[in-house]
């Protein structure tokens, strides 16, 4: 069987959607965090194989901005969990519901 | 490509992207100052001007043909130069109430200032950019800085878990944001918009392409706040300091539904989107209204009310015609005066950074007969949102329901009419709250309400300009064909620009 | 010139609104200058009057348009800032401001002393400009924004006196009931732009050949419910009785003179239209007779003097739809122009003697007693008030005369004419027609019945005040009564425009002549009406008929009514029986529409509902409201504030999106 | 085939260390987990030919962005959380609505991308994806995005001092 850039991209969706499994499960601020990053990396997998198909460079400029974006999002995600645990000493999600309705 | 030509060309590029690389500059200035000189007085003065110069040089672009800059990944002039007016426009008008406000509330940090300019260099790149990596960028851009200015008063719980929300849900959805960009790609070889409808019919790859398009409009639902998109507005909004509400629920959408509008008209051929588009239209116009009727809290109920705008411009998208999103962009500008003024209103009112999360509507009862300024500027801002003539709000909706009409989605438009019918019910009830009640009929156990604090001059100022604005914009012959012209021909929109 | 003129009509009551109000806003000084607020608030309105008269007299019979600036011209949709003068437009000019200028002037005498008075001066003259704009205007767009003026005005005026929570609730209800006629306004508007291309009446009504049958019903179907709504029609009218709420001027200048007639003037410059519809014609014969009649028989029970008119209105409002229905458009307007003078003189008379009970009931209080029952506008607390308000007094009756349609008075030239003009249309092969007269000569029996019964109750008999006589209201003073004399010369020779056509074969009709479109006019006219076919005994007999009743009515509840006083109405009560009960409980239209609408919504949502603030709207358009906002928080519950829910529902709306765009 | 081979035995490796991320009890492991993964999908890339990424994948994103998270969790010294006692209905619904979203994706791919060629890393595309032509791009055609992403950086830098510093001025 020949390997085709459908196998990358078919990896690409089960990787997605397990990030997108993990936002929706889990209750950890901090492992929510790690499954938008994953979410976020899922993509560029197949961003990358389109390019190589393509032979076409655009793609990797969208996955060098990609990887900016994920460390800037992962630097106000953390920061946020600090602030977040000053004002009650936990990361489940489930506690913070003061804004409701 | 020798790179020495190629800086060559860019220097005259900088110059046609001049509000941009001014904004920025700007706010790396007020950065480098506030290192030095802590929360300067001045520093507001230099976001203002730089504002007001960005803004009288869109001003004069507003004629000149459409043009795209840096190999063509941003536009510039005529449709590109009406958007960025409204974006600096309402930058401005925020960034003046802010001051006396944030000082009140004793958060009147410098880099506010330059996280406002930094946020709209996001938005203006996204509101006029011409790839998708443009778009992606700017997006990202916005919202980092609307994350941080959501969570500015972080000694209040409230405030920094709707930040927290609203950074979360707005990953998630960059995520999705992403994929659609990632399949789009793949589907047509490009990411300039305008030459994606010409990629999509070279290489064939359907489903591919329509998904792309179903998770990008998922993307831009999210930012527009559509149902079912929406849950994280009224949280977001109500932690935030409130003139900061008021410009993020009015800039921020206008960029994302006018880069929303780019890409239907340039990029997607006029099929099958048009259901989805509808769908989600009446969705937020339904349960914007519905769910605004429910609150007591003022700035929760303003949410949601600015969740059913968006319904109401989505369904001037949903038409797909030039009038349609001539008319949606005409609606825009008006939705942000609108939405800034009364969210003005109620920041005047309050005197901590808490007070706004939890005032409700009673405890402000009788306040526009003890403010009489901000009693009526509030009336005329609640009768326009209602969408009730002479007031702008009105010509908006005639703008967007319209063209729906025309092009055959009068079930649309009339589940639109009925929504802002229904509308009036919560609005008026914010009329009659503040200018029908007493004083003596706020709830006992209700936080205990002043008069707000003194209102300083530039605030009156803006809320003025933003009410006579209101009075007058419906009747400036030519303004509502300024938009009309950008759409001219639907038919040579894909390939040429 | 006249462009000019014309200019200035419709610009000076605003500089008078915005002189009147933005200034004292800011000036607060100002604000108890009471003489120099009502001298610029009434010229506001008196100039431009002089200059509709001037314009009235110098008109030479060809309409012309004074177009301010071309407001947008967005595709195909070109809307100019557009006036029009014809005939038409010129004598609703004349009745609205004229009409204006003396309730201004009444107004500085009944406001007097009221904290409000700049404010109250600045609605007024602000409701003339938008009146003025609905009713001068070239398109339908410029009449619209002239349409919603008045209600904002309306809304403002009615909460005028927002201490009392009534008021307040009573305007959001007459705002809310309002916004659902406005939306089928917008939606003609809608379908008349895409058919024809343009709105302005040229365009809409020499395109009425080039639509379908169909369209034309739509819209003509459309415009009739907008106009059901501004015009307080079943089953829209619930709102213009608790409209009363307003000051008495108010109620006697928008909501018996002028706003409420707007939607018969809409119908009466889309005639053309309108007579394509011949269907849509025999719905509005039907329902201005109905409501003619409802409203009558909920008449004879108010005891409050102000709901007794307000029904009288709705009422009047009824015969000018029969008159639309059966296609006597002229005869609508010539109605609207009696009703004015008569109706508003009636509601300024009431005010002179609400004016003076509140000064019975200031006295009162000051001797020590307990008034917080009592109320100044109940006529079982009148009576005999002919001997302390004399002008009032002659005034009301003979106001009153006028619209029981006593002979040779304005109301009975009008209101025969609407009776005649539905016979003949009966006569001439729509047979509904037949009915709808009878249920108007039924209808003309009960108004002077109850329009007797309040003038007695209130100014005959004997006085039914505590203390009296010693503590006695006293006349109003001049600017109070001017306005009434002028009023009551008006009511009495405003008939004689428009004679019937039995005298020199309709020669001496002046206002057919001047308005109808076989004469030149822009009001359109049935085409088969023009003969006059029926016999001339009969022409006769009907207006013999149309007298008749009107003096039968008048002399019977006379003789009751002074004879028995308040005793009376429990002889009616026991004679009619269950009857007279749904009468007075107004058919329980409020409660059928809480039952039919509310209490189903309510009882679906469940809980949350009794939390709803009470006072908001009450009836129908609050317990719609209160039910959608329960929906709001069931659906709100979906907003817990936990993240991952909101994701949920995210995830779920991917689904949703993917799915519609990939498989529909 | 040996590409094969490398391709299957990466995919196993990223899904795999995927799922242990999201699943991990404590979020240490988690973060290790994912570190496992980054690594793994820099491995793919590398067989794609894209090296340039490749590497940047490792230093932005197991080094950059990974350590800050281990440190963060360290820093507030979160331990496991609890197992969940029962399934709940939430639970249930979030399942059922990402696999309706696997499935959207897989029929995406599976209808959808016939019309694509078969994978076949030319030569062009080797020189597409150097790190020269990828930075000649970065700052000629794409400099307005790069410089916007610096502006970016800016402001998340700014932000998270605001957020983190125990007492801001």
């Amino acid at each position: 069987m020949e390997l085709t850039v459908n196998w990358y991209l078919a990896l690409s969706a089960i990787l997605f959607s397990i990030g997108v499994m993990g936002v929706l499960f889990r209750s950890n601020a901090i492992v929510i965090l790690l499954s938008v990053e994953l979410m976020l990396n899922a993509v560029n997998v197949s961003i990358i194989a389109l390019a190589q198909m393509m032979a076409d460079s655009t793609g990797h400029i969208l996955v060098f901005f990609v990887l900016a974006v994920a460390a800037a999002e992962a630097a106000i995600g953390l920061s946020l969990v600090i602030a977040l645990f000053r004002t009650k000493p936990t990361v489940d999600v489930n506690e913070f519901n003061l804004l409701k309705h | 490509m020798d790179l020495s030509q190629a800086y060559d060309a860019m220097l005259g590029d900088l110059a046609g992207a001049f509000p941009l690389v001014l904004l920025a500059v700007a706010g790396l200035v007020i950065v480098v100052w506030d290192a030095f000189r802590n929360n300067d007085p001045l520093l507001p003065y230099i976001a203002g001007g730089a504002l007001a110069i960005g803004l009288v040089f869109e001003g004069s672009q507003l004629a000149s043909e459409q043009t795209t800059l840096f190999y063509g990944n941003i536009r510039a002039g005529g449709f590109a130069a009406f958007i960025n007016m409204v974006l600096l426009g309402g930058t401005l008008l925020s960034v003046v109430l802010s001051v006396p406000y944030l000082r009140q509330i004793k958060h009147a940090y410098g880099e506010v200032y330059a996280l406002m300019l930094f946020a709209t260099v996001g938005m203006m790149a996204l509101a006029t950019g011409n790839s998708l990596i443009m778009l992606f960028v700017g997006l990202e851009t916005m919202s980092v800085c609307l994350y941080i200015l959501v969570g500015l008063v972080r000694k209040d719980e409230g405030s920094i878990e709707s930040a927290f929300k609203y950074f979360v849900l707005g990953a998630f959805a960059t995520g999705f944001f992403l994929y659609g960009i990632a399949l789009l790609y793949g589907a047509t070889g490009t990411v300039y918009l305008h030459e994606m409808q010409s990629g999509f019919a070279q290489s064939g790859a359907t489903t591919m392409f329509w998904a792309g398009v179903g998770l990008l409009l998922v993307g831009f639902f999210f930012k527009v706040s559509a149902v079912p998109f929406h849950m994280w507005t009224p949280d977001a909004y109500q932690g935030a300091p409130t003139t900061l509400t008021g410009y993020m629920s009015t800039t921020s959408k206008a960029a994302a539904f006018t880069a929303l509008i780019l890409v239907l008209y340039y990029a997607l051929p006029p099929e099958r989107w048009t259901t989805v588009l509808a769908v989600v239209a009446v969705l937020t116009m339904v349960a914007g209204n519905v769910l605004a009727l429910a609150q007591d809290n003022v700035k929760r109920m303003l949410a949601y009310s600015s969740i059913a705008h968006g319904g109401y411009i989505l369904v001037g998208l949903a038409a797909g015609t030039a009038a349609g999103y001539s008319g949606a962009l005409y609606y825009l500008l008006i939705y942000s005066i609108m939405n800034i003024g009364a969210f003005g209103v109620i920041a005047l009112l309050e005197w901590d950074g808490k007070i706004g999360r939890e005032q409700t509507m009673e405890s402000l009862s009788g306040i526009g007969t003890q403010r009489p300024f901000l009693g009526l500027a509030m009336a005329v801002f609640m009768f326009s949102l209602i969408g009730f003539p002479p007031f702008g709000g009105f010509f908006g909706k005639v703008a967007v329901f319209g063209p729906a009409i025309d092009a055959g989605l009068t079930w649309l438009a009339v589940i639109g009419l009925l929504a802002s019918v229904a509308s009036a019910g919560y609005y008026l009830r914010v009329v009659y709250v503040f200018s029908f009640k007493s004083a003596d009929e706020r709830p006992a156990e209700a936080p205990a309400t002043g008069t707000g604090f003194n209102v300083p001059f530039s605030s009156l100022a803006v809320l003025s300009l933003c009410v006579v604005l209101l009075v007058v914009v419906g009747f400036i012959p030519g303004l509502r064909d300024v938009t009309t012209h950008y759409f001219i021909d639907m038919a040579v929109a894909a390939g040429t620009l | 010139m006249d462009a000019l003129l014309v200019r200035l009509i419709i610009l000076l009551p605003l500089a008078g609104a915005i002189l009147t109000g933005l200034v004292p806003l800011f000036m607060p000084g100002l604000r108890k200058n009471e003489s120099l607020i009502s001298t610029i608030g009434t010229l506001a309105v008196a100039v431009p009057f002089g200059m509709v008269v001037y314009l009235f007299l110098t008109f030479d019979g060809n309409a012309f348009v004074a177009t301010f600036y071309t407001w947008m011209a967005a595709g195909d949709l070109s809307v100019d800032f557009a006036y029009r003068i014809d005939q038409l437009s010129l004598i609703m000019g004349l009745v609205v401001l004229g009409v204006g200028t003396l309730i201004h002037v009444y107004s500085i005498g009944y406001m007097h002393g009221d904290d409000g008075f700049w404010k109250f001066f600045s609605y007024l003259n602000l409701f003339i400009f938008a009146m003025l704009n609905l009713i001068l205007a070239d398109n339908l767009v410029v009449l619209f924004l002239g349409w919603e003026g008045v209600g904002l005005c309306s809304f403002l005026l009615i909460g005028f006196w927002y201490t009392d929570l009534k008021n307040s609730a009573a305007a959001n209800k007459a705002f809310i009931v309002n916004r659902i006629g406005d939306f089928a306004f917008l939606l003609a508007m809608f379908l008349l732009f895409r058919e024809l291309g343009g709105l302005d009446f040229d365009t809409l009504l020499n395109g009425v050949d080039t639509l379908s049958s169909t369209t034309v019903t739509m819209a003509v179907l459309l415009l009739f419910l907008a106009a059901t709504g501004k015009s307080a029609q079943i089953p829209l009218f619930v709102w213009l009785p608790d409209a009363m709420a307003g000051p008495t001027p108010v109620s006697a200048l928008i909501h018996a003179a002028t706003m409420v007639t707007s939607g018969l003037y809409l119908l009466a410059r889309m005639s053309d239209m309108v007579l394509a519809a011949p269907g849509v014609m025999v719905l509005i014969a039907i329902v201005g007779a109905l409501t003619a009649l409802v409203a009558a028989t909920i008449a004879i029970t108010q005891t409050d003097i102000k709901r007794v008119l307000a029904y009288s209105t709705v009422s009047q409002l009824g015969f000018m739809f029969m008159a639309v229905g059966v296609g006597a458009f002229f005869v609508a307007i010539f109605h609207v122009v009696t009703h004015a003078f008569f109706k508003a003189l009636l509601f300024l008379g009431s005010g002179s003697v609400i004016h003076g009970m509140h000064e019975v009931e200031h006295d009162l209080e000051h001797e020590g007693h307990d008034t917080s029952s009592f109320d100044a506008q109940d006529m079982r607390t009148m009576g005999n008030l002919k001997a302390y308000m004399p002008a009032t007094h002659i005034t009301f009756l003979i106001a009153t005369l006028a619209i029981a349609g006593i002979p040779l008075l304005s109301g009975f030239f009008s209101k025969d004419e609407i009776l005649f003009m539905a016979f003949q249309a009966g006569y001439n092969g729509m047979p509904v027609a037949y009915a709808v007269w009878a249920v108007g000569i039924l209808t003309a029996l009960l108004t002077a019945v109850y329009m007797t019964r309040a003038y007695v109750l209130t100014f005959r008999g004997e006085e039914r005040w505590p203390e009296a006589p010693s503590i006695a209201p006293h006349e109003s003073p001049l600017s109070m009564t001017l306005p009434l004399w002028t009023l009551a010369i008006l009511a009495i020779v405003g008939g004689y425009i428009g004679l019937p056509g039995v005298i020199a074969d309709g020669d001496w009709n002046w206002i057919h002549h001047y308005l109808a479109q076989d004469y030149g006019g822009p009001v359109a006219d049935l085409a088969d009406s023009a003969g006059f076919s029926l016999p001339l005994a009969l022409k006769w007999l009907l207006i013999a008929i149309g007298g008749g009743v009107a003096i039968l009515g008048v002399s019977l509840a006379w003789v009751a009514y002074d004879r028995e006083g308040l005793a009376f109405d429990d002889r009616l009560r026991e004679r009619l029986g269950p009857l007279y009960g749904v009468w007075e409980v107004k058919y329980r239209l409020d409660e059928v529409y809480d039952a039919a609408l509310v209490n189903p919504i309510r009882d679906i949502m469940g809980q949350g509902f009794a939390k709803a603030d009470a006072s908001v709207v009450d009836g129908v358009v609050n317990g719609a409201a209160r039910g959608a906002a329960a929906f709001g928080r069931v659906l709100g519950r979906i907003q817990t504030g936990v993240i991952q829910r909101y994701a949920v529902m995210m995830v779920l709306g991917v689904v949703i999106v993917m799915a519609l765009i990939l498989f529909v | 085939m040996i590409q094969q081979v490398l391709f299957l035995f990466l995919a196993v490796v990223a899904i795999g260390s995927a799922l242990g991320a999201v699943l991990a009890r404590s979020p240490i492991n988690s973060a290790l987990w994912m570190v496992v993964n980054l690594i793994a999908v820099a491995g793919l890339y590398i067989t794609l030919n894209a090296l340039f990424i490749g590497v940047l994948q490792v230093l932005v994103y197991a080094g950059a962005i990974m350590v800050p998270i281990l440190f963060v969790i360290m820093l507030l010294n979160l331990g496991s959380m609890p197992a969940p006692s029962e399934i709940q209905w939430k639970h249930v619904v979030a399942f059922i609505l990402g696999v309706a979203l696997l499935t959207q994706l897989a029929f995406v791919l599976a209808i959808g991308l016939d019309a694509l060629p078969e994978m076949s890393v030319s030569e062009e595309a080797v020189a597409a994806s150097s790190a020269r032509e990828i930075g000649k791009m970065l700052f000629t055609r794409y400099v307005l995005p790069f410089e916007i992403i610096a502006i970016l950086l800016l402001a998340a830098t700014i932000g998270a001092v605001m957020f983190a510093k125990r007492k801001f001025a």
